[in-house]
């Protein structure tokens, strides 16, 4: 049937002239939408990408999930609470949640999906939240009874639910025993999403068809997690590497929904037939600068070259002027962005020239590290070597493949300075942890950032937590470990016959709340 | 003398030989001068329309358009003739030693060569790019390493037949070692088609790096070639059609010279020898 | 049938004031010829003399650009210069104008199946049924003497000798029948004894179909034979014709006069060398050529080029090695000095056994050879110019000075007939003729004891040939040097050579001085290859064709060795002072 | 026949081998290694990164890796695909048959047309035909065809719209679907194709055209297309053969630019991205399917060879 009515739309729009939305008569409940790499697979928290991540997001739910201030908020939990000490949690779970295969979902079946991902067999990188690896370790996580589950923790760990909300580990994602084989080798995934895992033929595309008896929350939706009242009955993500191509099929009508470049969207704006959707994310753009370069190692030197660059030119560039500088790492929609985060170091040429000269600079080579990958790595480093130059260093670009530009990024080695991005950490510490700390990849080791980092994980205190930002905030502008550019923006292309569509600052797309006109 | 009046009377070798000078004096020019830095970026003038200022516009990073294909051509034409070097005078020095010491050396050489042959020029790129760190000199081996295999198998050849000829059996009557008579005998008469090869491989190499510079593994931006100049066109195509048409013109016009150039030196040179103009070998 | 007998009323082929014209200049000029009915007319000239386009311009087939400028080609009532219809040529040809090439390595489709290439023909131009086509084809298979002629038609070209090719050509042409059969050099590729073969068969054949025939020929000796009547070309012109006796008797032209004489060489004058101990002796040479099954590596066929040969010159000899291509004579040349590896023998020059030397003896010794190539157009490299190319052949003479050396190239090229100037010119520039020159003056430059000569004048026209041979007598007479000279040419050795070598398949059938090798001939090969090569002798009335008819020796019942038989034993039998002989096994010979 | 087949394959072993090791060397030698990859950004903690690691059986000393590799070449299995989890073999075939449709498509196209029009060419040499057959190809010559390729997507696809330009739909599957994604990217193959045989039909028919048998096929009063396809073609064909054989295997072994442009799931494609995603099982396994490709291909065409080239043998 859907393969029938994708001809007549094929012919049709083989015989319109010209560019008219020959998607406008596209099967009704069929959304086409690109991938810009195949899945890893289908097992979430193993066999997993970001890219992957949003496929699994639409089939598998975990106990709590992130809102779209990314609060942590209940998802197959009904409700939960903490004991005094911090060291509980017990998640009461929703009743009639039925998994794809029409079972209804336990507390059994919670605790065999947490020991799959965080158990000692595990395959999944999740495991290392929780078995102490990096410090927190989880005692013990069992079923009570059918619908109670109960976690207990070696310590206090404020972002323990912040953890296990991760997009990375499908929200410790809750998956029926039958996902995997007897040999307990993977099949395919069971879960409790208002999509289920359809048809992948690899390198081509990657189908998720409805799932009728799904049994939504009341709530509106919220983030990731409230109700889901799912229309469309597939989800057709096409492989698409190339950004451009994505957008030619847009426009010819083979696609409803792509992902584009600022440059792409302003173009799409004011088409006929088109609609854009503009968010900012909270993946952040930044320049890393190596803390182990001893050009670097002045404050001054690193000083004027925050104060050389001006992250608002830049932000405007690379989005057509639909994205504005947020320098901080804490993301605009945190709870924790407050005036204080707002600031950064202005952008003033002379400033940084007379900072130059009391460091005594001459000329040192700045080897400015990117790569030219979807993400404007390559456009960031691009002006901001010009504006380095303006002010006076010697600013080279050196445009590397990802591979290589990651492999300096791990070893801290080859660069001077780098674009960079980092994706979503919906707790303010984190904001902060994903770049400090003593690895050799961290940009910001001063041991009083660390531990003051490491107290945010910790302080279940919210104003504590505020002015433990807010210093982080203020020590990052006078020691710039990095020069911060903004909060990406995200640009969604789609055909005015999509409705519904809302993105938010996780940018993980929520299929379920696409409708399709007429 | 004489040979290059009867290569200029024809039309081929004329109009060839006219649009290569013109690309090199552009490529020679843009080397040293350009109307604005190619590498200046103008976040506040973009994607400019052509004008007296622009002549072909700007980009989208509001740099000029002509300087960028100006220093492109440099660029581009400087390592199409600097991967000439190294397997015109390794292709030629095995291809000899091959094509006069037969025996295993030939066989193992040939071998090697097959090797090389069954192994995508891509990945020798990527390979030798990630080895020797993103810049040119990666992409001039990678081409270099690629292209070795043809210039030996035509110089191996020709060695071959030229050897049949009885003048090389009169040098070896004389006492001439074979190395004398390999260097004064032979080899001159390889002369031909090694120089029509060339010509036409400059073509083939200035196709392959634009193609390489095409999937991002050629010469590494901000630095224009015509392949990258096009690659970061090719967002824009649909809005501005200008930036992708120029840098194809560009290497249209290159290329052409050099087919028509080199078509004509092969009429001229060695007309038997099927060496085909340009063409990707990736 | 009916055609034919009104044909024969008036002339078949009627050419009148002929030019034709490559671009702007004229291959033929004012050129007019008939052909009666069934007679066979020979156009001879040297190459360059444009008879091969006439050939050509018969069937309208002239190769771009080259085009009938004046005059008319009557064939039959056909117009052939000014046909009235695109297609009145097309059936002209093959069905009444048949034409026979030079090259019967070239002229059969490589691609195709002898005997598809005999039927396209047939079913264009005859509504004969395959079944009959086939037939006829067999017939005419068996007409050219090849026999299983059934098996013959589904084999490819390459897989037949040059003779078999061309007797194949001849069948596939004939088979329609034409009135008129063109033959462009049709034998020249061929060995001698083929020739004849070859010759006697289209003769045979053109009677049967009452055929009338155009022979072009460079070589009168050969057409004379086969002759009614002989045209000369010389330049595009015709010069003389008329019936072949009185061609051959009293030639009016001078160039006629030159070509016969060209074409009867002389009286043999060979150069006998000085007694006393050989100046190179071959004792049990054998070369074997392993070639390589494709794609190397796996096995290989060993094929025996030479085997088992000795044979000596005196300093200053002339010596002759005779035999038709493939019987090894050049092999024994190179092997002689060093460029075909011997697997056994021993060459023994000026007392010493070359390969006992120390390197650099044998390199001194081996200088005192040199060598004269067939091919004057490979056998000098076109990079160099003249002079280098002489002088290299100094270039181990440590003595000399450079000034020195420059003055022994001018005398060279003055001894072998050029200019001096011509030392800076690059061998393109020069004439066949001149190219040998130039070969044979850096052979000589350095002085040599022995000159191998391979071939040295097969490549060359005839009236050229003869300069050549004079060149090398009198190069002799200066420098004294000995020769083996290498030829399929009987007549050519005739004239310098004092003893004669034959070659068949690798092994020496007879040996003896050249004057009784042509008076009382042994073997019957050699019998064969003598009775094969005619040749023009002064008779009472002038020149005419000398058939060197042999006495039949029935009374011989000596068992002879047979080279087709390879692998009988082999055995060389002195039958009276330097004449040997080979026979099977120990057969004896009465002296 | 069979002899030959077997012999050449085995011949072409040791270049295998050869191309094996160069291989691994190459691979192993890009910085960055999967488990990074995977990772991207998020390389969160090292444990983590060496879990992933020892996974991919990347903690290994490399010739301990590369024994490991070819010793499960040698039984028959090429591996898992990091980033899919796919058998490599499998996908290797999946995408090989899109690569191959596109391509023998395009060749197809390319002979149909350019043979003839190189005899045509030749048999009216230096006429005005001949003259616009010889500029067109080298002007096509000269154009880059990805660049030719990019053209013909905006102007189809974007600007009139008429064929789709992402993806690909096999033809096994749905056939009128998968011709209109065919189009393009079989046209921008073919052109460069029927530029090339063109010109090389036609030099080869001028070069066959002046041997005596032609002119004795025209003596037997053959009409002048008979002359052509009988005795012209069979024999010009052949270097062309060589030349399409030569073409065909680089092409088979993935057109990457044309892949790219189209982005056509083919065998070119996956040896970009397995390259960018350092995923070496498929990377590996892909450069030596091509290399098998080489092989095979030029058996094939010596095969082939013997139909219009009765000397040679396959001994």
């Amino acid at each position: 049937m859907k393969k029938n009515t994708r001809i007549f739309a094929t012919l049709f729009a083989a015989t319109v002239i010209g560019c008219a939305p020959a998607g406008a008569v596209m099967a009704q409940s069929v959304v086409h939408m690109a991938l810009n790499a195949d899945i890893r697979g289908t097992n979430p928290g193993v066999t997993r990408d970001g890219n992957t991540d949003i496929i699994h997001a639409q089939f598998v739910e975990g106990l709590v999930t992130y809102g779209k201030n990314f609060e942590v908020i209940p998802m197959l939990a009904d409700s939960y609470d903490v004991s005094e000490d911090g060291l509980t949690y017990t998640f009461k779970l929703r009743h009639g949640v039925k998994f794809h295969n029409g079972e209804e979902m336990t507390a059994k079946e919670v605790e065999w999906s947490w020991n799959r991902l965080a158990g000692e067999a595990s395959e999944s990188h999740c495991k290392n939240y929780f078995n102490g690896e990096n410090g927190l370790k989880v005692v013990s996580a069992k079923a009570i009874d059918d619908y109670t589950f109960e976690i207990k923790l070696d310590r206090p760990y404020a972002v323990f639910l912040a953890t296990i909300a991760r997009f990375d580990c499908g929200s410790m994602g809750v998956l029926h025993p039958d996902s995997v084989n007897a040999d307990g080798s993977w099949n395919a995934p069971i879960g409790t999403g208002p999509y289920v895992m359809g048809e992948h033929l690899p390198g081509r595309y990657v189908e998720l068809n409805r799932f009728a008896d799904y049994v939504s929350r009341d709530e509106p939706m919220n983030g990731l997690g409230g109700g889901k009242h799912a229309e469309v009955d597939t989800l057709h993500f096409d492989i698409v590497s190339e950004g451009a191509v994505a957008k030619t099929a847009l426009m010819a009508g083979d696609l409803d929904l792509v992902a584009l470049d600022a440059m792409a969207a302003s173009e799409l704006k004011d088409q006929p037939g088109f609609k854009v959707d503009i968010t900012q994310s909270a993946v952040w753009d930044t320049y890393l600068l190596n803390p182990n370069d001893p050009v670097l190692a002045d404050v001054r030197i690193r000083q004027a070259m925050a104060h050389a660059i001006d992250p608002n030119q830049i932000m405007a560039a690379i989005t057509e002027g639909f994205g504005k500088a947020s320098p901080s790492p804490v993301p605009p929609m945190s709870k924790n962005f407050t005036e204080v985060e707002a600031e950064y170091p202005a952008y003033d040429v002379e400033l940084a020239k007379t900072l130059m000269k009391e460091a005594g600079y001459n000329g040192e080579e700045i080897k400015i590290l990117a790569t030219r990958r979807n993400g404007a790595y390559y456009e960031r480093a691009l002006m901001a070597q010009a504006m380095l130059m303006d002010a006076g260093f010697n600013a080279t670009l050196e445009v590397v493949e990802w591979g290589t530009q990651l492999e300096a990024y791990r070893t801290g080695e080859g660069y001077t300075m780098q674009s960079f991005s980092f994706s979503p950490r919906l707790h303010a510490g984190l904001s902060f942890e994903m770049f400090t700390g003593d690895d050799v990849r961290k940009a910001w080791q001063d041991p009083e950032a660390i531990a003051l980092v490491q107290e945010s994980l910790t302080t279940r205190d919210p104003e504590r937590l505020q002015a433990i930002i807010d210093e982080l905030s203020r020590r990052f502008n006078e020691q710039v470990p990095a020069i911060g550019l903004g909060h990406r923006m995200l640009f969604t292309g789609m055909s005015d016959r999509i409705e519904g569509f809302e993105d938010w600052g996780a940018g993980v797309l929520r299929g379920w709340m696409l409708r399709t006109s007429n | 003398m004489t040979f290059f009046a009867r290569l200029l009377s024809k039309a081929n070798g004329l109009i060839g030989a006219l649009m290569l000078a013109i690309v090199l004096f552009t490529a020679c020019l843009g080397a040293v001068w350009t109307p604005y830095d190619p590498l200046k970026s103008d976040l506040l003038n973009r994607f400019a329309e052509p004008s007296m200022a622009h002549l072909f516009g700007t980009d989208m990073f509001g740099r000029d358009v002509l300087s960028r294909l100006m220093r492109g051509a440099w660029v581009s034409v400087s390592i199409g003739l600097s991967t000439l070097v190294l397997p015109v005078a390794l292709g030629t020095l095995f291809g000899a030693a091959a094509g006069y010491f037969r025996g295993w050396f030939d066989r193992l050489l040939i071998m090697v060569l097959d090797a090389l042959m069954a192994f995508p020029g891509l990945l020798i790129a990527l390979g030798l790019m990630a080895v020797m760190g993103a810049n040119r000199y990666g992409v001039i081996i990678a081409l270099s390493v690629a292209y070795l295999p043809a210039v030996t198998r035509v110089v191996r050849g020709s060695v071959l037949s030229i050897s049949q000829n009885e003048f090389v059996e009169a040098s070896a009557v004389m006492g001439n070692s074979r190395l004398y008579t390999l260097v004064v005998h032979i080899l001159p008469n390889c002369l031909a088609p090694l120089i029509v090869l060339t010509t036409m491989m400059f073509g083939w190499i200035l196709l392959a790096e634009s193609a390489l510079s095409f999937l991002g593994l050629g010469v590494p931006p901000p630095e224009p070639s015509w392949g990258n100049i096009l690659s970061e066109a090719k967002a824009h195509l649909i809005r501005y059609p200008l930036l992708g048409l120029l840098p194809g013109i560009c290497i249209s016009l290159a290329l052409l010279g050099v087919n028509l150039l080199g078509d004509a030196l092969r009429d001229e040179l060695d007309p038997k020898s099927g060496v085909a103009p340009s063409k990707e070998t990736i | 049938m009916s055609e034919l007998e009104t044909g024969s009323a008036t002339d078949l082929l009627a050419i009148e004031n002929l030019e034709i014209s490559f671009g702007p200049l004229a291959v033929v000029k004012g050129v007019n010829l008939t052909v009666k009915p069934g007679e066979v007319l020979a156009i001879v000239g040297e190459s360059g003399s444009g008879k091969s386009m006439i050939g050509r311009s018969i069937l309208g087939l002239l190769p771009a650009p080259g085009r009938v400028t004046a005059g008319r080609i009557g064939f039959g009532e056909h117009e052939i210069t000014a046909p009235s219809s695109p297609d009145e040529l097309r059936l002209l040809r093959g069905r009444s104008i048949g034409l026979i090439f030079q090259e019967p390595l070239s002229s059969l489709n490589p691609t195709m199946r002898i005997g598809e290439q005999m039927f396209e023909a047939m079913r264009l131009h005859t509504d004969l049924s395959e079944a009959q086509i086939r037939e006829r084809a067999i017939d005419m298979l068996r007409q050219v003497r090849l026999d299983r002629p059934e098996a013959l038609l589904n084999r490819y070209p390459h897989e037949f000798s040059g003779g078999m090719r061309q007797r194949i050509m001849i069948a596939s042409v004939m088979m329609l029948q034409p009135k008129l059969l063109i033959a462009d050099e049709p034998t020249t590729a061929l060995d001698a004894v083929v020739q004849r073969e070859v010759l006697d068969i289209m003769q045979d054949v053109a009677r049967a179909n009452e055929t009338a025939v155009i022979l072009i020929s460079h070589d009168l000796a050969v057409v004379a034979r086969y002759a009614d009547r002989i045209a000369v070309m010389e330049q595009g012109v015709l010069v003389e014709s008329g019936p072949t006796r009185g061609v051959l008797s009293q030639p009016q032209h001078a160039y006629t006069r030159k070509l016969l004489s060209a074409a009867q060489l002389g009286a043999p004058s060979p150069i006998e060398g000085s007694s006393g101990k050989p100046l190179l002796q071959v004792e049990n040479l054998s070369v074997d050529f392993s070639e390589k099954t494709m794609f190397g590596l796996f096995g290989r066929k060993v094929h025996h080029a030479v085997r088992d040969v000795s044979l000596k010159i005196a300093p200053g000899e002339f010596v002759g090695l005779v035999g038709e291509s493939g019987s090894g004579k050049s092999t024994i040349g190179r092997a002689i000095c060093d460029l075909a590896p011997m697997v056994s023998g021993r060459v023994i020059f000026d007392g010493q056994e070359l390969d006992r030397l120390s390197r650099s003896e044998e390199q001194t010794q081996r200088r005192r050879i040199r060598v004269v190539f067939q091919d004057p157009f490979s056998s000098l490299n076109p990079r160099m110019r003249i002079g280098r190319i002489i002088r290299e052949g100094l270039r181990h003479d440590r003595s000399a000075t450079r000034s020195e050396r420059q003055r022994a190239v001018e005398e060279m090229l003055e001894a072998v007939g050029l200019t001096a100037e011509m030392a800076d010119r690059f061998p393109h520039a020069l004439s066949g003729g001149q190219r040998q020159r130039v070969a044979i003056a850096r052979a000589l430059i350095a002085k040599p004891d022995l000159i191998i000569a391979d071939e040295p004048v097969s490549a060359l026209d005839v009236t050229v040939q003869a300069q050549i041979l004079a060149l090398f007598k009198r190069l002799q007479a200066d420098y004294g040097f000995a020769c083996l000279f290498i030829s399929h040419d009987l007549h050519i050795v005739e004239q310098l050579c004092a003893r004669l070598y034959v070659l068949h398949k690798g092994r020496l059938m007879e040996e003896a001085p050249t004057p009784v090798l042509f008076a009382e001939p042994r073997h019957p090969y050699t019998r064969r290859l003598l009775s094969a090569s005619p040749r023009l002798e002064q008779g009472k009335d002038g020149l005419q064709l000398a058939e060197t008819e042999l006495a039949d020796n029935e009374g011989d019942t000596v068992d002879y060795f047979d080279a087709l038989r390879a692998d009988e034993p082999y055995r060389l039998v002195e039958t009276d002072a330097g004449h040997r002989v080979a026979v099977r096994g120990y057969a004896e010979i009465a002296p | 026949m069979y002899l030959f087949v077997v012999r050449r394959l085995l011949m072409s072993i040791p270049t295998l081998i050869i191309v094996a090791v160069m291989i691994f060397c190459l691979v192993r030698a890009l910085p960055g290694d999967a488990a990074i990859m995977m990772l991207g950004g998020n390389i969160d903690d090292e444990a983590t990164l060496e879990m992933m690691r020892q996974q991919l059986g990347l903690d290994q000393p490399l010739p301990v890796q590369f024994v490991a590799w070819l010793r499960e070449l040698f039984s028959g299995n090429l591996g898992i695909s990091v980033l899919t989890g796919q058998p490599v073999g499998a996908l290797l075939l999946d995408r090989f048959s899109v690569t191959a449709t596109v391509v023998l498509l395009a060749m197809a196209s390319a002979l149909i047309v350019s043979v003839p029009l190189g005899l045509l060419a030749a048999h009216r040499h230096n006429s005005r035909t001949d003259y616009a057959i010889v500029v067109l190809t080298i002007l096509k010559l000269s154009m880059p065809s990805f660049w030719v390729g990019l053209m013909l997507l905006v102007l189809f696809g974007a600007i009139l719209g008429w064929l789709p330009t992402v993806g690909f739909v096999s033809l096994s599957q749905d056939f009128g679907l998968g011709v209109t994604y065919l189009i393009l990217p079989v046209t921008s193959l073919a052109l460069s194709e029927i530029a090339v045989m063109t010109r090389m039909m036609r030099a080869g028919s001028l070069e066959v055209m002046n041997r005596d048998y032609i002119t004795h096929a025209r003596a037997k009063g053959l009409p002048e297309r008979q002359v052509l396809w009988r005795h012209v073609f069979p024999n010009a064909f052949a270097p062309t053969l060589t030349m399409v054989g030569i073409a065909m295997a680089g092409l088979l072994a993935g057109a990457a630019v044309t892949e790219t442009v189209f982005t056509l799931p083919g065998l070119g494609k996956l040896l970009v991205d397995s390259i960018y995603g350092r995923d070496y099982p498929v990377l590996q396994g892909a450069l030596l399917f091509i290399a098998l490709i080489y092989v095979v291909t030029n058996l094939l065409i010596d095969i082939a060879y013997t139909f219009f080239d009765p000397k040679v043998r396959l001994t």
